[in-house]
């Protein structure tokens, strides 16, 4: 018997599930059956009481932390979900470890494909808000708009217009807005 | 008739022509950019020569190279597909200069065509309807007021040599014209090297519908019906369709009269596209003609029945059309959908990577043209598209089902796709009611897609659940499987070392 | 209408279905054998139920099973796809006690139509022509003899229970007659269980053409033109197409009027497909009813426009069928080849195991109907249909070109293909010219085949035998490199030993 | 530089192909370029002076001797090719090897599925003719004959008729006529 708590799309609440065995999970007090396989690593065929979901599930590489495993985007049908599922062991090491705060904050605003600058927004010391567009990046015949993925202050500028860059290339410095 | 065609093209266009050219029995010879080398297209073709770097601007868009590898090969034709050299008059020139045919129109069609106010000009030559305002560029700003203030405001600004939206400005009153022709000028210098503007009236969240041409060397016009590409981002098709649902029988009738006049009177020949808005009155306006196959050209061809690439090669080959306007028969709905690799959620930026997983079921009144396949990588060289679905039933309701159902079963790992927002194009109810137009996507669809909050069901919710815990598992199984190995390597390399000191 | 179906079917057929009920909005439950507990169609459906093991007779033959997951899952419908339970008359009657409906004819037609002897009956009471002689089975020698006399040798001896061949004795004149009515009954009741035999004239080299109907529960019926399958081996059909060459207007009316005849007078509902033999004078004998949906089907489907899965759901829902006779139209030209796994130099022996690689390039007008994927394995449970591609064209010749290069792209690695073996057929001088019939294959086609000296042309020689230098490079590298882990293994181990010695 | 002896579909002469580096080769005094990619183990798309071929390569598994790595099944366009090809080495090894008359002669007949045996066509000391039908196999809801792949003798019926057989089974052991 394994006990996980799950959250999906960041809502306020996560729920319990309970794996029984190999075939079969409990949830809300309900046993059901189940079986799956993976047809590609990424894809899941998963019946839950005969009932067939394809669903294709990858760790979110995008998400707070890249030191665990808990956080996934999973496709079905037509709609992603983020989801975060933590066992005992994953909440036990949470609430031993200190300094949350700055879980997650990314520091370098990484340039996610090869292409050339178009234009920078912003310069050093700027305050840029979650979501404001930094960098516009050329790339397969487009413009491409690279933005703060949080509140932060600039704190170093890596790179000029006009200049080519490379994939997973840090093009600015950010630090937490204190 | 043509014995051997080059396809100066890749991807799923030069996938498309090679196939119509083997049931033709025609030889066809592939050119590949490094990246290209073993692209699914090259391994069709008959022959495939290397013409350069991955940058298209190294290897597709050098003329010379091509043309080369033309008389190499003993090509007798060059078919250009879309995009890279297929609008640019200068190629079709190079083709007759080398003895070479060129499956398009010529190189003066092209030209005439290829300037926005020149096309224009044509179009009021022949009593094709235009959008009122001046068909040449500004000189005066007396002279421009002059005309805003009789075609009445809003107005637009456009970039003769334009395209993609740049240099476009809308003007509501007279008192913002001067400051908006400035602003549009400088940014058509800054973007296309030219400050030619010119204005229209503005028409209002048009609708944009394209009636596709066959015209052969005989003086021979004859139209194939339209297809609507309202459902446009950034003025990227996302969703065609035909028939319209706002067409009826005359509306097509005198569309596709004025789309023959425009391509007779330019002398074009071969395939084109001629390009109209419609407003919400159902009054239409030519926009502009595209000298070549478009990407959509696959819905044309499951409502008539004809093979237009095949078309296209009998008429360089200097063939009658085999057909005339009446004896064109529509039939049944065809909608085309373009999977991108493209992340929906981050502003629609490409997405590059290898797939490592590809697989769909089409079966019954789906097809798909494609130039990849699993293990093959989107690059950054070229645009993301990996796929076109072209559905067709009877029907648009059956068409529409049939083009979810496939899309539902699309899966593919690796890059990020748009399969997610096609879907919720096709269920949003002003599809379904046939109800947009080409400002729909940006204006309507995307602000309330960010606003809506996504309700769960339950089963989905579990299943969702379950799958994060087995696949947490799995992952951490793997890793824990992972260390283990390194662990062993490293007890291994010390008795290694051990062992060589007792030597 | 019905809300959700159950498949009591499995494979490529399965598939099929689920699309259908997908685009229609019902749910759908798949069963599966422990063999194909994660195949294709089992993922495709909203629901799957394991029914048993892999041998049909245990899991697909078992009615009662079936049944129970129809009601456990609350499926108001089963469709039996074709093969399994599809022409019991049982299973409907099952389905009927159990409050499901059964998506195909009545059990009382079925019944009917079931016995070759009551179905040719049926015929000629309802003037539908049918080849001469008994239409009972044979009590008396010297009644057999009066008979065969009056039609005139040769004739056929046929089991009345019989099928694929067995019980079947050409007679060429009345002094064999005796020692073969013997010889026949013993191997009907060796092969049916049942030794009655009737005696028909002998048709030399007929046509096999089929024809689609499909008959609403209020009275209304319609055919869908005709499928010529007279491409088989030993019974088994290999290419089919639609339209036949050999028919025209007036015949298809006739033969189509009696197949809806003697579908009208056994209180068939539902599709079917009438069987006729064609002789060289265009005379056409009833031969029998297949009481369900055919494998060749999707010709019909491309011709006409329609989909039959939902025409049947909709019959079987109790709607009237939603047009006439006058509103069927017979479009373009279809063909279809089924892609065997089998061993086409060694006797067409079905050929096993896992398929390690599938690719192949369908594109504009051509369908592809399968239930298997990459990775996947073809077992000895099941038949060996890996696929069936389905070709659309306008005229015969633009088919067969399309069918022949999606062949040509069409690679499999694992079990062997007749891939080629369809390639051949589809060059032969008979197939290009229509001038083929059911004995062709095996008295023209393939004895030719096994004299014909190959000639191979210099090109691909070279590339053949540059190809085996290539592969035989890889093979040894990957040789050596396996021998070269093979020491490493071995020498780590007496290193292993050694070590402990000098602990 | 590599020569090698070729055989293609047992023609009486085999011809000789030297390979001069890892893009060019000769073929009757000629050079030519070419280049290859396996696109899966077994499909190989090779450019012989820029023409295209798409060929499938496997092992001939029933080629007379499993031992070298000479005999392989080639398929290309509709046709399929049996072919031999040694490299100096193996003609090396060939010329010094003894006692060739046996080579590719078959003891056993395989069953190549699961199935039962429906009719054994000998008994044991039977001589058969290559070709001639020896057992007939029911499996995947055919009849499948069963033939010996050489002259023999048979000197061992190891199975029975209605009985069960395995993949792989040996069902008939054969012996060379003398």
């Amino acid at each position: 018997m394994k006990n996980y708590l799950i959250n999906i799309n960041n809502s306020p609440k996560a729920k319990e599930l309970e794996v029984l065995s190999d075939s079969t999970f409990s949830f809300n007090g309900t046993a059901m059956n189940y079986e799956y396989k993976f047809v590609s690593p990424n894809i899941l065929v998963l019946r839950i009481e005969n009932k067939n979901f394809v669903l294709k599930v990858e760790k979110d590489t995008e998400a707070d932390s890249g030191l665990d495993n808990s956080d996934f985007l999973i496709d079905f049908e037509s709609e992603q979900f983020i989801v975060n599922c933590k066992n005992e062991l994953d909440i036990l090491v949470e609430k031993f470890s200190k300094n949350r705060a700055d879980k997650g904050f990314k520091k370098d605003l990484i340039s996610p494909m090869p292409g050339s600058i178009v234009k920078i927004n912003v310069k050093e010391g700027d305050k840029v808000k979650k979501g404001q567009v930094v960098i516009v990046l050329e790339a397969m015949k487009m413009e491409n708009e690279l933005k703060a993925t949080n509140d932060a202050i600039v704190s170093k500028i890596l790179v000029e217009e006009k200049k080519p860059v490379d994939k997973g290339q840090a093009l600015i410095k950010l630090e937490p807005v204190q | 008739m043509i014995k051997k065609i080059l396809i100066a093209n890749r991807g799923e266009i030069a996938v498309r022509i090679i196939t119509s050219a083997k049931e033709m029995g025609i030889k066809t010879v592939a050119v590949y950019s490094d990246f290209d080398r073993y692209s699914l297209y090259t391994k069709l073709a008959d022959e495939a020569y290397h013409i350069g770097e991955s940058p298209a601007s190294q290897s597709y868009l050098i003329a010379e190279r091509i043309i080369e590898v033309a008389k190499k090969s003993g090509a007798d034709a060059i078919h250009p597909g879309y995009g890279f050299l297929s609008e640019r008059g200068m190629f079709p020139r190079m083709c007759a200069e080398n003895g070479i045919k060129f499956i398009g129109p010529t190189p003066e069609a092209i030209e005439k065509l290829g300037s926005k106010t020149h096309a224009k000009q044509l179009a009021v030559a022949n009593k094709v309807p235009v959008v009122a305002g001046m068909d040449k560029a500004v000189v005066d700003l007396a002279e421009v007021k002059k005309i805003a203030h009789s075609i009445g405001y809003p107005i637009m600004i456009k970039a003769s040599a334009g395209g993609g939206g740049k240099g476009m400005r809308v003007v509501k009153s007279e008192l913002e014209l001067e400051s908006s022709l400035r602003m549009a000028q400088n940014e058509a210098r800054s973007s296309f090297g030219d400050d030619s503007v010119f204005i229209e009236k503005y028409v209002d969240s048009p609708r944009h519908i394209e009636f596709q041409i066959l015209l052969d060397e005989h003086g021979n016009a004859v139209h194939l019906g339209e297809r609507e590409c309202s459902m446009q981002r950034r003025h990227q098709k996302i969703i065609e369709e035909t028939p319209s649902v706002i067409m009826d029988e005359d509306l097509r009738h005198r569309m596709g009269e004025c789309a023959k006049t425009i391509a007779l009177a330019s002398g074009y020949t071969n395939a084109g596209t001629v390009e109209f808005m419609v407003d919400k009155d159902k009054n239409f306006y030519f926009l502009e003609v595209n000298t070549r196959l478009q990407v959509e050209h696959p819905i044309t061809e499951m409502r008539t029945g004809l093979d237009l690439v095949k078309e296209q090669i009998k008429i360089a080959s200097g063939e009658k059309l085999s057909f005339t306007q009446e004896d064109i028969q529509f039939k049944g709905y065809a909608i085309e959908c373009r999977i991108n690799a493209e992340d929906c959620d981050n502003n629609f930026m490409p997405s590059t990577g290898k797939i490592e997983y590809m697989s769909r079921v089409l079966g019954n009144g789906m097809r798909e043209d494609t130039g990849v396949e699993q293990g093959n990588e989107i690059s950054i060289y070229y645009d993301s598209m990996i796929a076109k679905l072209i559905a067709f039933a009877p029907d648009r309701e059956g068409a529409v089902e049939k083009m979810k159902r496939a899309l539902k079963s699309y899966k593919i790992v690796g890059p990020k796709t748009n399969i997610n927002f096609l879907l919720s194009l096709l269920n949003s109810p002003e599809y379904i009611e046939g109800n947009y137009n080409t400002q729909y996507v940006e204006k309507i669809f995307l602000p309330r897609l960010s606003e809506t909050q996504k309700i769960i069901d339950s089963s989905t919710a579990l299943a969702v659940m379950l799958a994060s815990v087995i696949y947490k598992e799995k992952v951490e199984a793997k890793a824990s499987a992972n260390q283990i190995t390194d662990k062993k390597e490293t007890s291994s390399n010390w008795i290694k070392k051990r062992f060589s000191i007792f030597q």
